[in-house]
This record gives C-alpha cells, sequence and structure tokens, in this order.
C-alpha cells in the first residue's frame, strides 16, 4: 500500500513535470515580450522603459539554453519558478501573482464552496429521488429536465438569472461582493443560484445512472427479498455501494473550488480567481495565467491521486498493482 | 490569394460530406446492425432527427456558394462575393440602418421608416442584418466547430487509444503520460491558451478544441482496447496468421464504432456549449451563435430591451443541443446496453 | 529624482530627461548600484544624495526652483501639473518596499490631501478615507482657504444649488469614506445605480435611452432626483491608413490620396454614434479635440462630411472605378486591422467596412489579440486601423505629434502608428511646437490643419462625451473632469439613500411561491400513486 | 530447416512435441515495480503429439493447461524450451518467419460467445484465415470453400451471412471450427471446446471432432477439465498440477490403473456407477497452491494423501514405465 502510494505520487509528480513544459511550449515561445511590455507598460513608454521591463520580468534570457551560464535561462527559470511557487509578478500590471491568488481564493472559495456543497447534496438527493420513483412520470419528467437544463448555455443562465431575478423580480442584488459575512450572503444569493441551476441536471442525470445501476443489482433484489423497506435500500445499500463513481465525481471537481468560476465571477463581480483569470486573458497576461493553470493542473493531480488511493479504501474490490 | 477560393473549397467539402453520407447510409443499409439501430433510432426520437437534419440541411444550404445573380442593384461588390443557398433566400440588401424589432414598420430607435418594413421575421441587430438569416447562418458555424473538432479527435484519439490499448508496454506509457499531463490542465484554460498561441479563427478554434477533447476519448479506446485485445476471437485471428494492421482494422475498429457514435453525438453539444464560452471571452467564432448571444448581454440592458436577438440565437441553440442530447441518450441505449457513464 | 531612478521605470523619463543632466543623473545611479551590492542597498535618499544632484535642478531658497531644460519645450509646464511630479516622501518610499508584507509604494500613495487610501485592490475597489492627519482636519480652528465649504463660486454653481447656505462654512471634507469600485461588467453596474447601491455612475450607452431624452434626464429619472452632467473629453478617436504601405499610403502618390480621401468621404460618424453611442460623441474634423487650443467649433473639415456622390468620383479618379481594382478585376481588397476580438469590437469594425463596401472596396476584419496586433503594427503589417489619443496636457502639439514624421512607428517606435512622414507638416510642426499660444500659433495650425484635410492619414471620427449620473441624495457634486479634488465638497444623505433604495428594490415574491405551489402541485399525484401502488 | 518441412513426415518424429516449455508470468511490485516473482504457469513440461492422434490435457483450473495451449500458437509468449512442430522450432521463430506455420496448427476456444467477431459476417471470419494464407484464388472460390466447410460442420450453408448472434452456443462452436479447418490445419488445439456447451451438444461436437479427426487425419490437443470426454476421445492423456505434468500415458492406462496420488484423486471424484471403485483412492483435501509460490518439494505433497517425508523436501523426477510416465517418488521403481 504504502509503495503504491509512493510510486502513484512519483508518477503525479512526473505528470506535473509534463504539464510544465507544455505550459513553456504554450507561454514562452508563443509570446513577444516587447508588445507584452507595451501593454504593460503603456503606449506611450519609450523604447528604454519597454526594454527594462522585458530584462525586470526575465524575459530577455535565452530560452532554451545559455552556453554561458546554463542554469540561466527561461526554461529553467520556468520550471524553478513553478516549483518553488515563487510566480513573480503579473505581466500585466506587476502585482505579486501569489499574494494576489492568495487574495482571491476567498472570494472564489466563498462563491464555489456553496455551490459544491449544495450542489452535491441536491445532486444525490433529487437523483435518489428521481431514482426511487424511477419508471414513473416523476421519473421521465425528470430526465428530460435534465437534458432541457444541461442544453442552455451558462451564458444564458446568467444572462437570464440577472434579468429576471436580479432586475424583474429584485429578489437579490444584480451583482457585487462584500467581505462582511452578512452582507456577502445577500451578494452572493444569486451567483450561487445560477451556479446551481446551470450545474444540476448533468449531476442529477449522472447520480441517477449511478444509483438505476446499483439498484438493478443483485444484493439489492436479496435486501429487498429479505423485506428492507425502499428507504432503507436507498439510503444504506445503492447509496453505500455508489460510493466510489460519486468520490471519482466529486474529488475530481474539487479543484475547481480553488480556480473558481470564470465566468460567474466576472458578471457577478467577484474578485476571485476566476475573474483573475478572466482579467488575464484579456490582458494577455501570462506570467498570472501560467501560474493559475499550473496550480490547477496541481490541485487536479492532487486530487487525482487521492481518488486514486481512496478507491483502494473505500472499495475492497478494487486491487492496484 | 489562395488557388481555390473559400467558396469553392466549401461547395467541394459539402460534395464530399455528401457523397460521404450516401456512402455511409449504403454501407450502413448493407450492416444489419447498423441500419436495424438507425431504425430503432428514427423510431425513438423522431423529433429530435427531424430536427437534427434541419439543422444539418440549413448548414449544407448555407455552404453551397456561388458568385453572380443577385446582390444589390449597382453596387459592384456585393454581386462579386459568392452568396450561400440560405443567402439567396433573402433579398439582396435586406438590411436596415439598425435595430428594428420582429415584424416592425418602423425603426427601434427614433422610428424612422424601414426599407423593408414587416417583413423581418426576427427583427434585425445593431446593425440592421436580419435576424432570421443570422442565425439560420449560425447552423453552419455550429456545425462546423462540431464537425471540424470531432474530425481532429476521433482519428486522433483512435489511433492513440488503440496504439496504446493494442501494443501496450513503452507506447502505451508513452500515450498514458501524455494523455495524464492533457487532462491535468483545466480544459478551458489550456483551451485559450491554445487559441492565444494558434492565433484567432475557426479553424483554430476546431484544432485547439480537438487537441483538448481527444483525451477523454482516448481513454475510453485504449480501455476498451485492452479488452478487446484479450478476447478469443482475436486471438483467433492472430492463430490465423491475420497481421496486427489486420487485426485492428477488421477486428478492433469495427468493435469500438458504436463507442465512436456515442462519444461524436456527445462531444457535439459540450463543443458548441463551450464555443458560447469562448465567444464570452472574445475569441469565438465568427457568426456563432455564441457570439449574438454574447452580443445579447448588451442589448438586454438598453431599455426598452432588445430580446430578440437573444431570443434567437438561444433558442436556435438550444433547440440543437437539446436534439443531440436527446439523440445521444438514445444512441447510447441502442449501442451500449450497459450504459458507459456519462462523460468523464 | 525618483522619475530617474532606473529601477521606476517611469513611463515619462523622455520626456523629462529635456531636463539637463537628468539622464547623468540616471546613468550615474545605474553604474553605483551595478558596481556595489552596499550602496544598491542604501536607504533610498542616501542613495539619491551619493549619486550626487541633477545639474539642471537649482533651488532658490525655501520656495523656488530653478529647471533647465535641453531644449525649448513650453509643455513642459504641462507635464509638471501632472501626478507624476507630486511630491513624495522619501520615507514612504522607502518604508514600502514590498518586503514583508508592506505593499509596494505604488500600491500604497502616501500624500497630503482631505483623503487617504485606506483599502487598495487593484482588482475591485479603492477605499479612501477622511485623512486624520490633514491639516483641515487637526485644526479645524485654523478656517484654512479649501478647508471649508465655500461661499462664492461660479454663477453656475449658484444657479445648481451648489452653494447650499447649509453648508457654508462647514469643514470639509463632508464624507468620512469614499468607496471606488471597479466593475468588469457594465451592465450589473448601472442596473446597480439604478437600484441605487452606487450614488453616481457614467452612463451606459445600451440604457442611454431610458435616461437621456432630448439632452436631458427622461421624465421617469428626474421623477427619481437623478442629476446629469455632461462633458466632451479631450480625446479623438480616428481611422488611420499606413502611409508606407504600396495602395492606400504615400507610395501610391496622387492615387493613395484620392482613395484615402475617398474613403474619408464615406464614412458617417453621425450615424456610427447613432447607432454605437446613443448619438453621444463629437464628430471631429480635425485631430484637435474641443478645450484644446486650436479647436474652433464652426470648423468643418470638406473630407470629413457624408458625401458618396464625390467619393465615387474620387475613387474613380484614383483609378478604382466602382471600387474595382483594374490589376485584379475585382473588388479592391484592402485589410482593416483590429487588436480586438470581442464581439462588441467586430460589431463597430463592421459598421466602418459597410459604408465602404457601398463604394465597392473590399475591406477585410483582421482581428487578433492586442499583442498580435501590436506586433503587426511593429513589422508594418497592417493597412487599416482604429485607434485613440487621450490627451496628456492642453496643448494641440500633444494631438498632432502623432503625425509627425520623427514619431513614425516605422522609424522609431513612436506613436504615429500611420507613419505619416510629410516634410511640409514636420516643418510646421516643429515651428508650432515651440511657440506660445498666439495669432502666429493659429496660423500654422490653420495651414496644418488644410494640409491635413488634403491628405488624409486619419479620417478623424469622433471626441466622446461623458455623461454622468448622480442620485438625488448626493450633494455638491461639479464634474472636473478626471481629477477628484471636489471630492472633498462632496456630502451624501444616507437616510433618503435608504429610503429610495429600499423603496426601489422591494422584491417580487409571488413567482416564487407560484413555482412551488406547481412543482408539489405535479409531484404530489405521483409520488402518492407510487406509494399506494407499493402497499 | 530440413527436409521434414518439405513434407515428408520422419516416422519415428511425432508432428508436435514440447520440450521444456515453459511459461511464466512476472509478478511486479514495489516502487519501481521489479520483478518479485514469476506465475509459473506452464513450468518446464514435455509432451508430445503425434499426427491423427488426440491428446487430452486434464487439470484442475488454474494448473497452466490452458497457457499451455496458447503458448504452443504463441499466442503469449513462452519462455524457455521449444516447441518443435514437424521438427521446426515454432519459438525460435520471428513473427512474420511465424505466419506461415501458423496454418498448420489451429485452436478452439471455450467461450463460443466471445470467440467470434460480433461485427462480422460468417462468411468473413470464416474466410480471414484462409486470404491470409492465400487459400482460394478470389473470393468466389473462397466463398465456395466457406460453404463447403459449413456443410462439413453440419451447418447451413446459406447462413453463411448471417452475424454470429443469430447462431446458438453448439452452432458458434461448429462455426468455430470451420474457421480453424478454413486453413487446412493439421492439428487443433480444443481448449476447453465443449466445456460451455449443453450436455446434449457437447456430444454433437464431439461426435464432430471425432468424424472430422477419421476424415482429416486431424491431430488434437484436448484441454479439458471433463475426465469424461477425456476418456471418450482421447488417446492419450497427460495431467497437469501446478504448471507441471504429473502423469502421462495411454488412456486406458490412466483411466485404469493412474499411479500419481492425484490422477487417482481426480478420477475419483468422477461420479462412477461402479461401487467396487469407492473407496480405493483417497480423496484429495485442501486448496490448490499458488502457482506464484508453489511448495517445495512434490508440488501436490501438501495435498497428498500418500506423502511422506521425502515429498515435501525433493522434487521427484518423472519416473517412465512402459508407454506411461509419473512424477510421483512412489512410482520410482527403484523404490519399488
Amino acid at each position: 500500500m504504502l509503495a503504491y502510494i509512493v510510486r502513484r505520487t512519483a508518477y503525479g509528480f512526473v505528470v506535473v513535470l509534463g504539464v510544465l513544459l507544455l505550459l513553456f511550449a504554450l507561454f514562452f515561445l508563443y509570446a513577444e515580450p516587447i508588445e507584452m511590455a507595451r501593454r504593460a507598460v503603456g503606449e506611450k513608454a519609450p523604447p528604454e522603459v519597454l526594454e527594462q521591463w522585458v530584462v525586470n520580468h526575465g524575459y530577455d534570457k535565452p530560452t532554451w539554453w545559455n552556453s554561458e551560464s546554463p542554469g540561466d535561462t527561461m526554461l529553467v527559470d520556468h520550471f524553478r519558478s513553478m516549483l518553488t511557487f515563487d510566480f513573480g509578478r503579473s505581466d500585466a500590471d506587476d502585482s505579486p501573482i501569489l499574494e494576489r491568488i492568495r487574495a482571491g481564493m476567498g472570494p472564489s472559495l466563498s462563491l464555489t464552496l456553496p455551490i459544491f456543497t449544495v450542489g452535491v447534496l441536491l445532486g444525490v438527493g433529487l437523483s435518489l429521488f428521481v431514482a426511487y420513483f424511477r419508471e414513473t412520470y416523476i421519473d421521465r419528467m425528470g430526465v428530460v429536465l435534465c437534458v432541457l437544463g444541461m442544453s442552455l448555455s451558462i451564458l444564458l443562465y446568467i444572462i437570464g438569472g440577472q434579468f429576471l431575478i436580479g432586475k424583474m423580480l429584485r429578489w437579490f442584488p444584480i451583482s457585487g461582493f462584500d467581505a462582511s459575512p452578512a452582507v456577502m450572503l445577500r451578494f452572493l444569493a444569486l451567483p450561487v443560484l445560477v451556479g446551481l441551476a446551470e450545474g444540476l441536471g448533468g449531476s442529477i442525470r449522472f447520480y441517477r445512472t449511478v444509483f438505476i445501476e446499483e439498484t438493478g443489482r443483485d444484493y439489492v433484489r436479496t435486501a429487498r427479498a429479505k423485506g428492507c423497506g425502499d428507504g432503507r435500500i436507498m439510503a444504506r445499500h445503492v447509496l453505500h455501494n455508489a460510493m466510489i463513481p460519486i468520490l471519482t465525481r466529486v474529488v475530481v471537481s474539487i479543484p475547481f473550488l480553488f480556480t473558481g468560476s470564470l465566468l460567474l465571477e466576472s458578471f457577478f463581480g467577484i474578485p476571485g480567481l476566476g475573474s483573475m483569470m478572466v482579467d488575464a486573458i484579456h490582458g494577455n497576461d501570462f506570467a498570472t495565467l501560467r501560474a493559475m493553470v499550473y496550480i490547477g493542473a496541481l490541485l487536479f493531480i492532487a486530487a487525482q491521486i487521492l481518488t486514486d488511493i481512496a478507491y483502494t479504501l473505500v472499495d475492497p474490490r478494487v486491487r492496484l498493482a | 490569394m489562395s488557388l481555390v477560393e473559400p467558396h469553392v473549397l466549401s461547395n467541394i467539402v459539402v460534395a464530399v460530406l455528401l457523397g460521404g453520407a450516401v456512402a455511409a447510409f449504403a454501407i450502413a443499409r448493407r450492416s444489419d446492425l447498423w441500419s436495424q439501430a438507425g431504425r430503432e433510432l428514427i423510431g425513438r426520437r423522431p423529433i429530435a432527427i427531424g430536427a437534427i437534419a434541419l439543422f444539418v440541411s440549413v448548414a449544407m444550404l448555407d455552404s453551397v456558394a456561388w458568385v453572380g445573380g443577385g446582390g444589390a442593384a449597382g453596387n459592384v461588390l456585393e454581386q462579386s462575393r459568392p452568396r450561400s443557398v440560405v443567402d439567396r433566400m433573402f433579398a439582396p440588401d435586406f438590411k436596415e440602418k439598425s435595430y428594428s424589432a420582429p415584424l416592425a414598420d418602423i425603426e427601434f430607435y427614433g422610428g424612422a421608416d424601414l426599407s423593408h418594413p414587416g417583413s423581418h421575421l426576427l427583427g434585425t441587430d445593431i446593425l440592421g442584418r436580419d435576424v432570421l438569416h443570422l442565425t439560420l447562418k449560425g447552423a453552419r458555424v455550429a456545425l462546423l466547430i462540431g464537425g471540424l473538432t470531432s474530425l481532429i479527435v476521433i482519428p486522433l484519439a483512435l489511433l492513440m487509444g488503440i496504439s496504446a490499448g493494442y501494443f501496450g508496454g513503452r507506447i502505451d506509457d508513452i500515450v498514458f503520460f501524455v494523455v495524464s499531463t492533457l487532462a491535468s490542465i483545466p480544459t478551458l484554460l489550456l483551451l485559450i491558451a491554445l487559441i492565444m498561441v494558434l492565433g484567432h479563427g475557426p479553424v483554430q478554434v476546431c484544432v485547439a478544441m480537438g487537441v483538448t477533447g481527444w483525451v477523454g476519448f482516448c481513454r475510453i479506446v485504449r480501455g476498451e482496447t485492452f479488452k478487446l485485445r484479450e478476447l478469443d476471437y482475436v486471438q483467433a485471428a492472430r492463430a490465423l496468421g491475420v497481421s496486427e494492421i489486420g487485426i485492428i482494422l477488421r477486428h478492433i475498429l469495427p468493435n469500438l464504432m458504436h463507442l465512436v457514435v456515442i462519444t461524436f453525438v456527445l462531444l457535439f453539444s459540450g463543443l458548441v456549449l463551450s464555443e458560447a464560452i469562448l465567444a464570452y471571452l472574445g475569441i469565438g467564432i465568427d457568426g456563432s451563435w455564441g457570439q449574438m448571444i454574447d452580443q445579447a448581454r448588451d442589448e438586454l440592458a438598453r431599455d426598452p430591451i432588445i430580446w430578440w436577438n437573444l431570443v434567437a440565437a438561444s433558442t436556435a441553440l438550444f433547440a440543437l443541443i437539446l436534439s443531440v442530447n436527446f439523440v445521444g441518450d438514445a444512441v447510447r441505449d441502442i449501442l451500449d446496453p450497459k450504459t458507459l457513464g456519462e462523460g468523464e | 529624482m525618483r522619475i530617474a531612478d532606473p529601477a521606476v521605470t517611469s513611463p515619462v523619463i523622455a520626456t523629462f530627461s529635456k531636463i539637463a543632466g537628468l539622464r547623468d543623473f540616471s546613468q550615474r545611479l545605474q553604474a553605483l548600484r551595478d558596481e556595489s551590492p552596499e550602496f544598491a542597498a542604501l536607504r533610498i535618499d542616501r542613495q539619491y544624495e551619493k549619486a550626487g544632484s541633477i545639474e539642471g535642478v537649482r533651488l532658490h531658497g525655501d520656495f523656488g526652483l530653478e529647471i533647465v531644460l535641453t531644449e525649448p519645450y513650453p509643455q513642459i509646464l504641462y507635464w509638471f501639473a501632472m501626478p507624476f511630479t507630486t511630491p513624495v516622501p522619501w520615507e514612504a518610499v522607502a518604508y514600502y518596499d514590498g518586503e514583508e508584507g508592506r505593499p509596494f509604494f505604488k500600491d500604497h500613495p502616501v500624500g497630503c490631501g482631505p483623503f487617504e487610501v485606506s483599502e487598495f485592490d487593484k482588482q475591485s475597489k479603492i477605499v479612501m478615507s477622511r485623512n486624520a492627519n490633514w491639516y483641515g482636519v487637526q485644526h479645524p480652528e485654523w478656517k484654512a482657504p479649501g478647508t471649508v465649504y465655500p461661499s462664492e463660486g461660479e454663477a453656475i454653481d449658484r444657479r445648481l444649488g451648489r452653494l447650499d447656505p447649509a453648508y457654508v462654512g462647514r469643514s470639509l471634507p463632508l464624507l468620512d469614506r469614499i468607496e471606488l469600485r471597479l466593475e468588469k461588467e457594465h451592465i450589473p453596474a448601472f442596473n446597480k445605480f439604478l437600484q441605487g447601491y452606487y450614488d453616481a455612475s457614467g452612463i451606459v450607452h445600451e440604457s442611454f435611452d431610458k435616461i437621456v431624452q432630448e439632452g436631458g434626464l427622461s421624465p421617469e429619472m428626474a421623477a427619481r432626483g437623478m442629476k446629469l452632467e455632461k462633458s466632451v473629453d479631450p480625446d479623438i478617436y480616428y481611422i488611420g491608413f499606413n502611409m508606407n504601405d504600396p495602395v492606400i499610403g504615400a507610395p501610391a502618390g496622387e492615387r493613395g490620396r484620392k482613395l484615402r480621401q475617398s474613403m474619408s468621404l464615406a464614412i458617417d460618424v453621425v450615424e456610427f454614434n447613432r447607432v454605437f453611442n446613443n448619438g453621444r460623441g463629437v464628430p471631429a474634423q480635425s485631430p484637435i479635440p474641443p478645450g484644446i487650443y486650436g479647436y474652433e467649433q464652426p470648423y468643418r473639415n470638406p473630407f470629413r462630411q457624408l458625401d458618396l456622390t464625390r467619393a465615387q468620383a474620387l475613387l474613380e479618379a484614383a483609378g478604382y472605378s466602382g471600387g474595382i481594382d483594374p490589376e485584379t478585376g475585382k473588388p479592391l481588397r484592402l485589410s482593416f486591422d483590429l487588436g480586438d476580438t470581442s464581439t462588441a469590437g467586430r460589431l463597430r469594425f463592421q459598421f466602418f467596412v459597410d459604408q465602404w463596401a457601398k463604394l465597392g472596396i473590399d475591406v477585410e476584419i483582421a482581428a487578433t489579440n492586442y499583442n498580435k496586433f501590436r506586433q503587426k503594427v511593429k513589422e508594418g503589417a497592417y493597412q487599416i486601423f482604429m485607434w485613440g489619443w487621450i490627451a496628456d496636457y492642453p496643448d494641440p502639439e500633444n494631438f498632432l505629434f502623432l503625425l509627425w514624421g520623427t514619431m513614425a512607428q516605422a522609424n522609431s517606435g513612436g506613436p504615429n502608428t500611420a507613419n505619416f512622414d510629410h516634410p511640409e507638416f514636420n516643418r510646421l510642426f516643429e515651428e508650432m511646437k515651440g511657440l506660445d499660444n498666439g495669432p502666429e500659433r493659429l496660423a500654422i495650425i490653420h495651414r496644418i490643419r488644410s494640409l491635413l484635410e488634403e491628405e488624409r492619414p486619419w479620417i478623424e471620427l469622433y471626441h466622446r462625451e461623458s455623461y454622468a449620473l448622480y442620485h438625488s441624495w448626493m450633494r455638491n457634486v461639479k464634474p472636473a473632469g478626471l481629477s477628484l479634488p471636489a471630492a472633498k465638497y462632496v456630502d451624501i444623505d444616507p437616510i433618503e439613500r435608504k429610503r429610495m433604495r429600499d423603496a426601489w428594490n422591494q422584491p417580487i415574491l409571488w413567482p416564487a411561491y407560484a413555482g412551488f405551489a406547481l412543482v408539489a402541485l405535479i409531484a404530489i399525484p405521483g409520488v402518492v400513486t407510487f406509494l399506494r401502488e407499493r402497499q | 530447416m530440413s527436409a521434414a518441412i518439405e513434407g515428408s513426415p520422419n516416422a519415428c518424429e511425432p508432428l508436435l512435441r514440447v520440450e521444456g516449455l515453459r511459461t511464466w508470468f512476472p509478478i511486479r511490485a514495489g516502487i519501481l515495480q521489479r520483478t518479485v516473482g514469476n506465475v509459473r504457469a506452464v513450468d518446464n513440461i514435455d509432451f508430445e503429439v503425434a499426427a491423427g492422434e488426440t491428446l487430452a490435457l486434464v487439470g484442475e483450473s488454474g494448473c497452466g493447461k490452458t497457457t499451455v495451449g496458447r503458448s504452443l500458437l504463441r499466442l503469449v509468449e513462452p519462455q524457455a524450451g521449444r516447441v518443435l512442430f514437424d521438427g521446426v522450432d515454432l519459438c525460435t521463430l520471428s513473427k512474420r518467419e511465424l505466419i506461415p506455420y501458423r496454418s498448420d496448427i489451429q485452436i478452439v476456444f471455450q467461450d463460443p460467445m466471445a470467440s467470434l467477431d460480433p461485427r462480422m459476417r460468417v462468411r468473413d471470419a470464416i474466410a480471414e484465415g484462409m486470404r491470409s494464407f492465400g487459400i482460394g484464388a478470389n473470393a468466389a472460390e473462397r466463398t465456395e470453400r466457406v460453404a463447403a466447410l459449413l456443410e462439413r460442420v453440419q451447418l447451413d450453408p446459406a447462413w453463411m451471412s448471417r452475424y454470429p448472434h443469430e447462431f446458438s452456443g453448439g452452432q458458434r462452436q461448429r462455426l468455430c471450427i470451420a474457421r480453424a479447418l478454413a486453413v487446412e490445419p493439421r492439428l487443433i488445439v480444443c481448449d476447453e471446446a465443449t466445456s460451455a456447451l449443453d450436455v446434449s451438444i457437447q456430444a454433437q461436437i464431439l461426435n464432430l471432432l471425432r468424424d472430422l479427426q477419421q476424415d482429416l487425419g486431424l491431430a488434437y490437443l484436448f484441454i479439458t477439465h471433463d475426465l469424461g470426454v477425456v476418456r471418450y476421445l482421447a488417446d492419450r492423456v497427460a495431467v497437469m498440477y501446478v504448471g507441471e505434468i504429473v502423469e502421462q500415458g495411454p488412456t486406458e492406462q490412466i483411466f485404469e490403473r493412474p499411479s500419481h496420488p492425484y490422477t487417482q484423486g481426480l478420477l475419483s471424484a468422477i461420479p462412477s456407477t461402479d461401487p467396487g471403485r469407492r473407496g480405493i483412492s483417497a480423496r484429495v483435501i485442501g486448496d490448490v497452491p499458488s502457482p506464484a509460490n508453489p511448495p517445495d518439494g512434490c508440488r501436490f505433497h501438501p495435498r497428498c494423501p500418500q506423502a511422506f517425508e521425502r515429498c515435501g523436501r525433493e522434487r521427484p523426477p518423472t519416473y517412465f514405465a512402459g508407454e506411461g510416465s509419473s512424477r510421483c517418488f512412489l512410482s520410482d521403481p527403484a523404490a519399488g
């Protein structure tokens, strides 16, 4: 077991290196430092200022190989800074990236955490409900509603939500954010609602399939034959045995709690990591984007390792060689 | 200037597609399995299939274009431009100066007279273009996104997945490493980064979507090939002296076809929906419904609101995705009794 | 001295290098830092002290400063009036160094006004609060000028009720706290203003019709007690031609000139403003915007009035009869480069393209992201582009230098992206530059203007008009462009604000109840029958 | 490469001779996935199959008999040993060189559902091997041959354009046999070919196999755990236990006078109508040991009712007696 964990983690690290290499290829081979500088410092800046900026951000070094001092290339810098979490400064406004990530994490989490937890609970609950009533019109309607929900663009959810709930019905403020908890709840209500609505269709359908597959198995029939109540079967047997697919889905989505939601955050004016990324995209802020992609990948890899290990713990059948 | 004009190329593509469709239909007819699945599908989801057929034919009609015959009188430029069949269904100068409501007689703001009063079924957009026309043209873009990307995703995933699953060993290690690396990066971010690198344009966007999209399918193919490789009939084929390539082509690939069909259908809706997000980020494809929705974002804030643009684009998008999702569900039920589990 | 510090990478270093000895100082400083790490570790004021003085800056007693320039440059006075030259305490510069959790100085401005920055978040907001150390706050009894609400002002102030006797004589600032918010999506932001969550806002062009009618507030908005302030910005939006281009630029000679003239005549900027800016914006006749010396309101540029007939005639004279390029036999193909791939951006460009299409010219939009666009500009691989310029200082030189040959992008990487390099213009410009405002300067500006009329390196589009809105509970607002020194006079009536905000934001709840009822209605019969069958 | 390939088999030389065949599967473990051991699926076995003869390979499930079959065809790669077919060692050939010999040995699998490609018509499935060995000049000729083969296995040639799922289990097994026959093999490995079938159908298939053997002079390597089938069909029997052949001999001899305690145990498990037979041999107790970690000494000793001290210490060699051989100290002629 320990050997497996160590090996799995080591492989995860190799994948991290692969991600870094890919990021390097994406962000460094393409970027035109002097234009990035112009964008960052301003149209009106004279050439020497631009050059100074390029030097300050380390974009003047040789890309792959430096014959004079082999450690002093962009490639080495890239790996070094990413692996030590020293992300440096934004290409757009020179703000320290790590600090901004730290600052943005709170708002992002305050949006994604409720969406995530309520979403999982609601998804599992509703799909149990639907699976319980399967082959009645409730189930069929539920499935159709899920497909309907999945077919709408997230843009439409947001625009529609803001327009209908925020502007016409005036239930919640249209957008904004406030760090004080009491006010925050009011501001977060609408984006959370929209986020929930957007994800619910897909997750109910997924969990429903899982549950229905489980209810078809022999042990459920045995339990029923033994005279177990339906509710008990659903709650104890089916839910318990459906844990693996649920766990996979849940664990894999954990990284997105940190990276935030690009669209929700920028539409609702939440100063989190998602809107930070949208800014980075619009501002060609490669340094920030690179750091965010890296952190997102890192979290994802970590989550996957955890899932794999959790598998072995949850399900005695899964044997990993 | 390219040797082949874009519209000629588009016509050729349509011809090839039509030919391919006919050929595929003929092959499917010969195969009981496929023709039976097809019949069952049409029986189960007649409306959705009809809707998709409608979208496809609109897209096809919009892809067949030629120069001449039409264009506003006296305007050499418009006359020299190729116009598609869909374009020809509308008058050459079917334009207003700016917004007009559906079937309105006067301009929405200012109330000036329209040049085509009462004939814009879905109104006009900010530049006075007919919204119905734009919406119909969006079908082509949507199918282009789905089709072109699938054209990249499916062969790539099949190639990588089969070679990893069939040959195993080093090849599998490499493919698996590439797959896990790509899969670790949040899809949307990778997509954006790729588009930044590749540049802006329909082909580039599709390539970027292809690069990010093949990973999931590749995993499925790899796993399935792994299973197939050990099956007795593959072993029997080996014993019969069939070469590796022959086994892959005759035994592995045909037994993956149902996965290809299911993946294609499920991939399609996801792709078209993510293009809408790209449109919001300013890196979408021109003329897509996503762009129309993105544009309508501002229009909802106008007072009185401009609703027809948003409604037209999102209804079209919704109808297509809904039909595809319904058909996708049915296809999955028919072709794969086990149900594969949704997405990743 | 900070501007000269190479570590600061000030974007205005070039301008201030006209001060004698500034560059020397900068180089000395850099050399000293490179030489010894001990020097670089010194406190910043010691470093400056050791690096020696700037030759062209001399002190005259406690209140006098003499600055020597290397060349005549009257505009430097404007530069001195800008934030770049605000005095800053070196202690603050040394303290806010980004180490040990302290922010950088640039993220934590230190000044001496009635407000201090108490929160600075580049992503979302700036909070300013009453500066307890301000002399007006510490010593209200002094009644120093600028620390109490004035009793007199311009005639318009009295008329608009800005000299309310209730305020006269009160100590400033009136507000404890000002919060400036950055909203990325302008529509929700504006809606929040309408709902009363913001006190003041600009107008989103989309909502213009509801708010502004016939130049004033709509009755509905006026009834809410809203106030509107308008101003014209000192800026210019223009379409530029790459004058190095063989088809539309200077190499094409007379043909190119006629083509540019023709294209200029086809652009209907009034219609553009109507469609995209709700009629806001002053159609530009020359590069000089209102409020800048040399702007003349009655002046009409003969090539900036929509005239398709004349445009077609000129096109024919240029050899492109009906837009047909004789070389290919097809419509003339030009490319319109832009560094904006957003949907909204493309629509605007499509508008111009449609207008040129009326002449039969086939203009293609080449949209790339901004970096690629900049790269294209640098390489000269572009034909037509659209750009804007906002005044740094109120002098015509600040606009006309955008066409000065020395500043051409192709030669020097300067802001003359049209690469316009006309000997006559260059001569006139250089002459005009050093002159004080007066008849002599105006005459030269007139000559430049008519030269540009003919040459058309630009199609001047418009100067923006800003509209600002205030709610009734916000008092004593007087717009003064971008600067904020008037903030100390502003007052808010929080009770009124609360009352109106509540009145405007009554939630309509019945649809929620109706929705719940509907779901229950649909689900219950099914549940009931299902359970009955199970029994 | 001698005259043997040219097609004049030496009378003394059997069709197939397997010498010291060993197929191990590595077990990897630890952080670096080093090989820490082997699953000794097939561990050093020898046997022969003469032309036209049927050798039955019997044993409990998991004893490695299926691996033997697949190793012969190199569907799994053996680590060591020689597989001499007509005197040519198949193990030393490269994959490309092997292809011509493929047609000589064919295999019929246990699961008739899994051994036919569900997406391939019967005609194409049977003709596939002909195409790779160039049997039949063109498609029409091949179709003709397919028809003949279908008749040969007592199926209606008109069904050749059907798909496998339209056939019953027994019919499919006939199809598999037809497919194997299509390339004119001399040896067919029947890997539990009748185990998955109903008893009545089993008999039909066995009869078919027997008829084919008589008509075509085929040799069979019949891998099974069903001793009834063995007695009916086999000329000789080899008994496998945990990767080894423990006893070999003519069917009569094995069934009447089994010398190895394991064989005795196996035979006693057959429900017998002869009451006198009961109780003679002891029942085999305990579980089959893991081939990854076989016991020291005789592999059977932990379960052997007649085991003595030497069995746990030493591995018994193969003792030959008459036509048979046994791997048990009890069979040691010296020990008597």
